[in-house]
This record gives structure tokens, C-alpha cells and sequence, in this order.
């Protein structure tokens, strides 16, 4: 166990971390979006029959 | 209209980008992966260690690519901000305001890691050197940029609003650098520059570029999804946004 | 260009007529410097060398305190829209406007600072650097604050987001002044400072105007 | 390109009011040629002294049109009246006229003549006198501010008592009154008024009714919106209506 391991464990535990969030919370957002789209179309659809 | 104005015009109708942006996404992903793989690989097996720091230096291939694009990704904000501003196209404005939380993010990931890097080669978490301030700086108008998009409630006049801030920035950015490098010789002297003062061997650069360009592939990525989102919210109620709930293609 | 004339002396007009509320900023500049050998302690040696920056980052802060209202006044009661739809150049109304906030809030802080450099104890030489670099240095801070006022008039509490927006960009004036200073106490030339602070005076006052008239559209649309 | 239409402000005031400008004012109408296909360039011929066109306007707030799109033309020396129930868009539309906003979609064509603005929120200094107010904007429209300029404009406004108060103290139809002292020293330009109607009297309403007549025999445009019962009675006015977003049948097609 290298004395500097903890420091580079450290340092890319944040980094990917924080690219992960930047990553993930849109996709997760845009899916919820689009079904949220989806819903109401149907919705409207249905109203609409 | 001649076949630029033409182009512009076609990747600027929100359907046909909504479309292309789908196709590309998944690709820049695939590909972002790979390098990151191999970059990783490279840093941590292949890279021999450093004779001064032994293996703390090997933050660098986080640290550096992360610096490079928060700077980068600031003036390509700027631009995206100044063709919004300028022609008033809609997806250039959306590009402005998608890039600033990725750009700040890449900001903070430099700042932390730079600052762990330091405790190993300096003793402590917080060194005032020329580039980790100018960093902080860049992360502060970050900030700015986007503290005044969320400040504002209406979405078109938050983008021109934030799109002028960032351009006002990128004039001062390398005013801001300068004065920063000049602040830090007059007080300190010469210091140690990280890492990129000292001629680095080939095995050790290689995998610097490779995360370079992976960064790159993330941040296309990244903002394509971004401003898909923002694209489909404001068009909620537009026909295009109808016609491919209709065709499934959503 | 009668029109420039007229907006400057009509704020001038509305300055004297509300002579406490423009005088607030020297107050607070005042205040501020007091604080610190409050906090500090009175050590001579020790205020001597912090004098520059304890100056500088008071009068920052004082000026940006009466940014918030340099276009909330006209804001409000609708003389934006006119300087708008007046046909005038929109960015040599705002030169005016910043102008007469500079008369009302920088040349104080610089008329002040000879007193402010006798309470922290600044050395004797320093004090001509340490004006002219005010004199150099305030401009910017009414050039750049007009564009952070500008882009936030509308907004429910602009105020600290106006900070946020400008600090980073008023860096390089305080770092080279701090230089300047610093230079002239340890007497060694800083007229190289005071020169690379005029040419950044220049720039934004030749930016800053189109930049702010454009950000005022941006918030009056 | 259709024939300039040259027009001299002979109004009772223009001995008073010199215009600024030497030059009387231009309302010279050029067209954009790579818009206006052929078809609409002859009926353009015809309307002579069109001045203003609009061709489908439309705003945008939250992405959601304000208004029904446009299309209307003015002449030179005509009122028009925009009526609409609240909501509308009239203060939208004119503050597009006024180029305070640019429009989404569509263009405004105008002509070289300035704009006259005044909305709800008035424009004048409360701190400053009645008397300091209309000096600074008799200076800010470049006329010089003599005491006979001054003193006949406020009598037109009928504010000789209240004169020297500061305009805060003042009730809100006369500081009104007050910021229509700045359409006089406008006269050339077009007037575009948001509901100049408001908080007004009688007599408050006879003073803008004399200024729009003397307006529209100057040759001059104006624009008004107004959505009570609140019109100029001693003028022949053109009517346009506009429809709010809400209640226009696109709207409708959306829902259905």
C-alpha cells in the first residue's frame, strides 16, 4: 500500500462522482420528461375519442 | 438562401437536431468509455513513477483534462452565447445555458483534485498557486453565469441574459489569467509549477492526451442530453413534439 | 449629444437632491476600514502592510453597494423606457448614467483615502500611488458594476447576486493596485502597474457601455 | 419603392414647437425587397402613404404566443385604437412597435420617424418639480427648454398651480398629465400610447383628446391602446382588435 494511494483513491472517487451526477441527472430527467409527454398525449387522446 | 444559411437553418429546426442529437448520443458515450478504459489503463499501469512525487502525480490525468475543459468549455459558452445573441437561434442559446453546469462541474473536479494533490507535494490542502486561484476564479463566474440564468424566470430572456454575462467573462478570462500569474510571482516567487513544467517522457503524456480527448466526448455527450431536454420542454406544445409521440420515435 | 449633458446633470440634479443616500457608501467605506485595526489590533507594523488591500477591498465594497440602484431608480419609474424609445444611443445614455455614479461614489472614495491611508498607518511615499491608482481603479468598478446592475435591474434581490456577478471581474484591477502600492512602499518603481491599470480603464470604458446598453434590452424585454 | 409622402407639422403648436430637425419629416416607406413577393409590392403602390406595416407579428412569452398573429398597416396622420379585453397583448403589441421587444416571428416595417413612448410607468422624476421634469425633457428630445416653451406646455396641460411641486406630491392624473408634456415636444414622431386614459378626469381627458386631434392634423401617426369604454371623442379613429392567445381559435385547434 503506496503511502500516496488514499490521495488518488480520493481524488478520482470525487471525480467520477461528480461526472456521474453530471452525467446521470439529465438522463434520468429526460426520461421522466418524455414519459410525462407520452401521458399526456394519451390522456389527451382518450379525451379526445 | 445559399447552402450554409441552408444547413443552419436545417439543424436549427428543433426536430431534425432533436432526431440527429438521438443518433449521436449513444455513439459519443461508446466512445468516451473506450478512451477512459485505455486512458486509465495507461495512467496507472504503463506510466513508470515519478522520481520526485512516486505515485501522487498520477492525479494529474484527472486534474489536467478537467482544467483544460472548464477553460475550454467557458469559451465555447461564450460562443454558443454570441450566435444567440446575434442571430437569435434558439439551440445556440440552449447550448450557452446547457454547457455551464457541465463547465462548472469540470471546474470544481480540478479544484478538488488539485487541491488533494497538494497535500502530498506541499503539505497542505490549499496552495495559493497561479493556477488553482485563476481556477477558483473561473468556478466564481461559473457561478455567476449561473446564478443569474436561474435568477431570472422567464427561460428565452434567462439564456440572453446569461449568454451576455458570458461573453463580458470570456473578454476579462485571460485578463483574469494574467493578472492571477503576475499576483503569484510577485508574492511567492517560483514556485514548483505542477506537474507540466518538467519534460514529461512519452509514456507518461500519452495517456494525458487520451483523457484530454475523453473529456471531450463526455462534455459532447453530456450537453447533447441537456439541451434535448431543454429543447423538448420549451416545445412541449409544438406539432413536432406531437408528431413523434404519434410515430413512437420520442 | 444634448442629451448626454441633460441625463448627466439631471442624476447629478437627483444626487444632491438626495444627498443621504448617496453619501451612504462613503459612510460604509468609513465603517469598513475602522473595523479592521478593531480587529487587528492597532499594531503600526501590521496595518502598515495591510493598508493597500484593507483600502482597496472597503472601497470595492462600497461601490458595489450603490450599484444596485445606479438602474433601479429608472427602472421603476419608467425613464428606461424612454432613454429605449428616445432614438439616442443607448450606450451614450448609459455612459452618462455611469459617469454620474462615479462623480457620486468613486471620486468621494478617492477624495477619502488620504485619511483612510493615515488610519492604517500607510507609509508617507505610497499615499500619491496609492490615489492614483484609485483614480484609475474606480472607474472600472462604476464601467463593470453598470453591466452587473444592468443585467440584474429587474430581479427581486439583484443586490447580491450583483456581487457575485462583478468580483470576479474587478480581480485584476485590486491585484494590480494592491502591486502598485506595494511597489511604492518598497519604493521601487510602480508606475508599470498604474500604466497596465489605465489601459484596463480604457478597454472597459470602451466595452463596458455597448455591454451594458445591450444587457439593459435584455432586462427591459 | 413607393412614393415618399412629405408632411410639415402646421399644427397650432409648430410655432412653439419648431421641430427639431430642419428637415420635415420623412415618411419614406422602402420595402424589403426579398420579402414582399411581387404581388404585394403592387398593392403596396396602391396605399401610398402606407407608414407602418406589420406583417404576421407574433410574441412569444414561456413559448406560448401573447397574441393572435397580426397583420395591419397605418397611414401617416391616422389614430389607431387597439382594443382588447385584458390580457390581450396590447401593451405587448405596442411596446413591439416602440422596439422595447422584438417580435418572434414576423416584421415590423417603420419608417425613419422617432418613437414617442409613454406606458403606465410615466417616465418622470418624482423628486424633481413639474417644471424640472418637462426642462429635462424638452433637453432630452434636443429642443431647447426656453421659458416660453416651458410655460406654454404647461398651460396646454393645464398644471400652471401645481408647476413648481415636486411631481411625487402630485395626484396620479396629473402626474400624467405631466409625463404627456413629453409627447409635445415629440411632435414629429409617432405617439404610442399605453391606455393614456388611465386615472385621468374630465378635463384631464380633454387635454389628451386635444393633443391626439392636434396630432392627426399634424400629419403625425398614433397608436393608443385602451380598453374601456375610455376612446378619444373628438377624433375619427380606425379601430384595430387584437385577440389574445387564449381566446383565438388556433388555441382552440391546439385543444381539440
Amino acid at each position: 500500500m503506496n503511502p500516496h494511494t488514499p490521495y488518488i483513491l480520493v481524488a478520482y472517487g470525487t471525480s467520477i462522482f461528480i461526472m456521474l451526477l453530471i452525467a446521470v441527472l439529465p438522463i434520468l430527467r429526460g426520461r421522466k420528461l418524455r414519459q410525462e409527454l407520452r401521458n399526456r398525449a394519451s390522456v389527451e387522446n382518450q379525451r379526445h375519442q | 438562401m445559399n447552402p450554409v444559411m441552408k444547413f443552419i437553418h436545417k439543424t436549427g429546426s428543433p426536430a431534425y437536431f432533436y432526431w440527429l442529437s438521438g443518433r449521436m448520443i449513444p455513439w459519443l458515450w461508446a466512445i468516451f468509455a473506450v478512451l477512459t478504459i485505455w486512458g486509465m489503463y495507461q495512467a496507472f499501469f504503463v506510466a513508470p513513477t515519478d522520481y520526485q512525487q512516486g505515485e501522487s502525480y498520477r492525479i494529474i490525468y484527472i486534474h489536467v483534462p478537467a482544467a483544460w475543459m472548464s477553460m475550454m468549455i467557458y469559451i465555447l459558452m461564450a460562443i454558443f452565447g454570441a450566435i444567440g445573441l446575434i442571430w437569435r437561434i434558439r439551440i445556440a442559446e440552449i447550448f450557452a445555458v446547457s454547457s455551464a453546469p457541465i463547465g462548472a462541474a469540470f471546474a470544481l473536479i480540478a479544484l478538488i483534485t488539485g487541491s488533494i494533490w497538494g497535500k502530498p507535494t506541499w503539505g497542505t490542502y490549499w496552495v495559493w498557486d497561479a493556477r488553482l486561484t485563476s481556477q477558483l476564479v473561473l468556478f466564481f463566474l461559473y457561478l455567476g453565469v449561473m446564478g443569474l440564468h436561474s435568477a431570472i424566470d422567464e427561460p428565452r430572456k434567462a439564456a440572453r441574459a446569461a449568454a451576455l454575462l458570458a461573453l463580458v467573462g470570456v473578454v476579462n478570462l485571460p485578463i483574469i489569467h494574467f493578472s492571477v500569474d503576475w499576483w503569484n510571482t510577485l508574492h511567492q516567487g517560483t514556485t514548483v509549477k505542477i506537474g507540466g513544467g518538467s519534460k514529461m517522457p512519452n509514456s507518461m503524456l500519452i495517456p494525458l492526451l487520451v483523457m484530454a480527448i475523453a473529456t471531450k466526448f463526455y462534455y459532447g455527450a453530456a450537453l447533447l442530453t441537456r439541451a434535448r431536454n431543454r429543447l423538448l420542454d420549451q416545445d412541449r406544445r409544438r406539432g413536432w413534439v406531437a408528431k413523434k409521440i404519434k410515430e413512437d420515435q420520442l | 449629444m444634448s442629451a448626454f449633458i441633460s441625463l448627466l446633470k439631471r442624476d447629478l440634479l437627483l444626487a444632491v437632491r438626495s444627498r443621504a443616500e448617496v453619501l451612504q457608501p462613503l459612510f460604509f467605506l468609513l465603517v469598513v476600514v475602522s473595523l479592521f485595526p478593531l480587529g487587528l489590533g492597532p499594531g503600526p507594523a501590521l496595518l502598515a502592510r495591510i493598508a493597500a488591500g484593507v483600502i482597496w477591498i472597503a472601497a470595492l465594497l462600497a461601490s458595489t453597494l450603490s450599484l444596485d440602484g445606479l438602474f433601479r431608480a429608472d427602472f421603476d419609474d419608467g425613464s428606461l423606457e424612454q432613454f429605449l424609445t428616445s432614438g439616442h444611443s443607448l450606450s451614450l445614455l448609459v455612459l452618462a448614467k455611469i459617469i454620474a455614479h462615479w462623480l457620486t461614489t468613486g471620486l468621494p472614495i478617492v477624495l477619502f483615502s488620504p485619511l483612510l491611508a493615515v488610519w492604517l498607518n500607510l507609509p508617507r511615499e505610497a499615499l500619491p500611488v496609492l490615489v492614483k491608482s484609485l483614480l484609475l481603479g474606480t472607474p472600472v468598478f462604476s464601467l463593470i458594476g453598470a453591466i452587473g446592475a444592468a443585467l440584474t435591474v429587474g430581479l427581486r434581490q439583484g443586490g447580491q447576486l450583483l456581487a457575485l456577478l462583478i468580483f470576479p471581474l474587478l480581480i485584476p484591477v485590486l491585484i494590480l493596485a494592491t502591486g502598485a502600492v506595494s511597489a511604492a512602499t518598497d519604493n521601487i518603481g510602480s508606475s508599470a502597474y498604474l500604466l497596465w491599470m489605465a489601459a484596463y480603464a480604457v478597454l472597459m470604458l470602451t466595452l463596458a457601455p455597448f455591454a451594458c446598453a445591450a444587457s439593459l434590452r435584455i432586462s427591459l424585454s | 419603392m413607393s412614393k415618399p409622402l412629405k408632411y410639415n407639422p402646421r399644427a397650432a403648436l409648430v410655432d412653439i414647437y419648431p421641430p427639431a430637425k430642419d428637415n420635415t419629416a420623412q415618411c419614406t416607406h422602402e420595402l424589403d425587397t426579398q420579402i414582399v413577393t411581387a404581388v404585394d409590392k403592387q398593392v403596396a403602390e396602391q396605399e401610398e402613404n402606407v407608414c407602418i406595416r406589420v406583417e404576421n407579428l407574433l410574441f412569444e412569452r414561456w413559448f406560448i404566443p401573447v397574441f393572435e398573429s397580426l397583420n395591419f398597416s397605418v397611414k401617416a396622420g391616422e389614430t389607431l385604437l387597439v382594443r382588447g379585453t385584458n390580457g390581450s397583448g396590447k401593451t405587448t403589441l405596442l411596446r413591439l412597435l416602440a422596439g422595447i421587444l422584438d417580435p418572434t416571428e414576423g416584421r415590423i416595417h417603420l419608417p425613419e420617424l422617432p418613437v414617442a413612448w409613454l406606458g403606465h410607468k410615466l417616465g418622470i422624476k418624482d423628486s424633481l418639480s413639474v417644471r424640472e421634469n418637462l426642462q429635462f425633457m424638452a433637453r432630452f428630445h434636443n429642443m431647447q427648454p426656453t421659458d416660453k416653451l416651458i410655460n406654454e406646455t404647461i398651460s396646454q396641460l393645464d398644471l400652471e398651480r401645481v408647476a413648481e411641486q415636486d411631481a411625487g406630491s402630485l395626484s396620479a392624473g396629473q402626474r400624467k398629465r405631466c409625463a404627456l408634456g413629453a409627447l409635445l415636444f415629440q411632435s414629429e414622431a409617432i405617439w404610442l400610447l399605453d391606455e393614456p386614459y388611465s386615472n385621468l378626469d374630465d378635463n384631464g381627458m380633454k387635454v389628451v383628446d386635444r393633443l391626439l386631434t392636434l396630432h392627426q392634423q399634424n400629419g403625425g401617426i398614433t397608436i393608443l391602446a385602451t380598453h374601456g369604454a375610455l376612446t378619444p371623442q373628438s377624433l375619427e379613429v380606425r379601430e384595430l382588435i387584437v385577440l389574445g392567445y387564449q381566446d383565438s381559435e388556433r388555441y382552440r385547434e391546439s385543444l381539440a
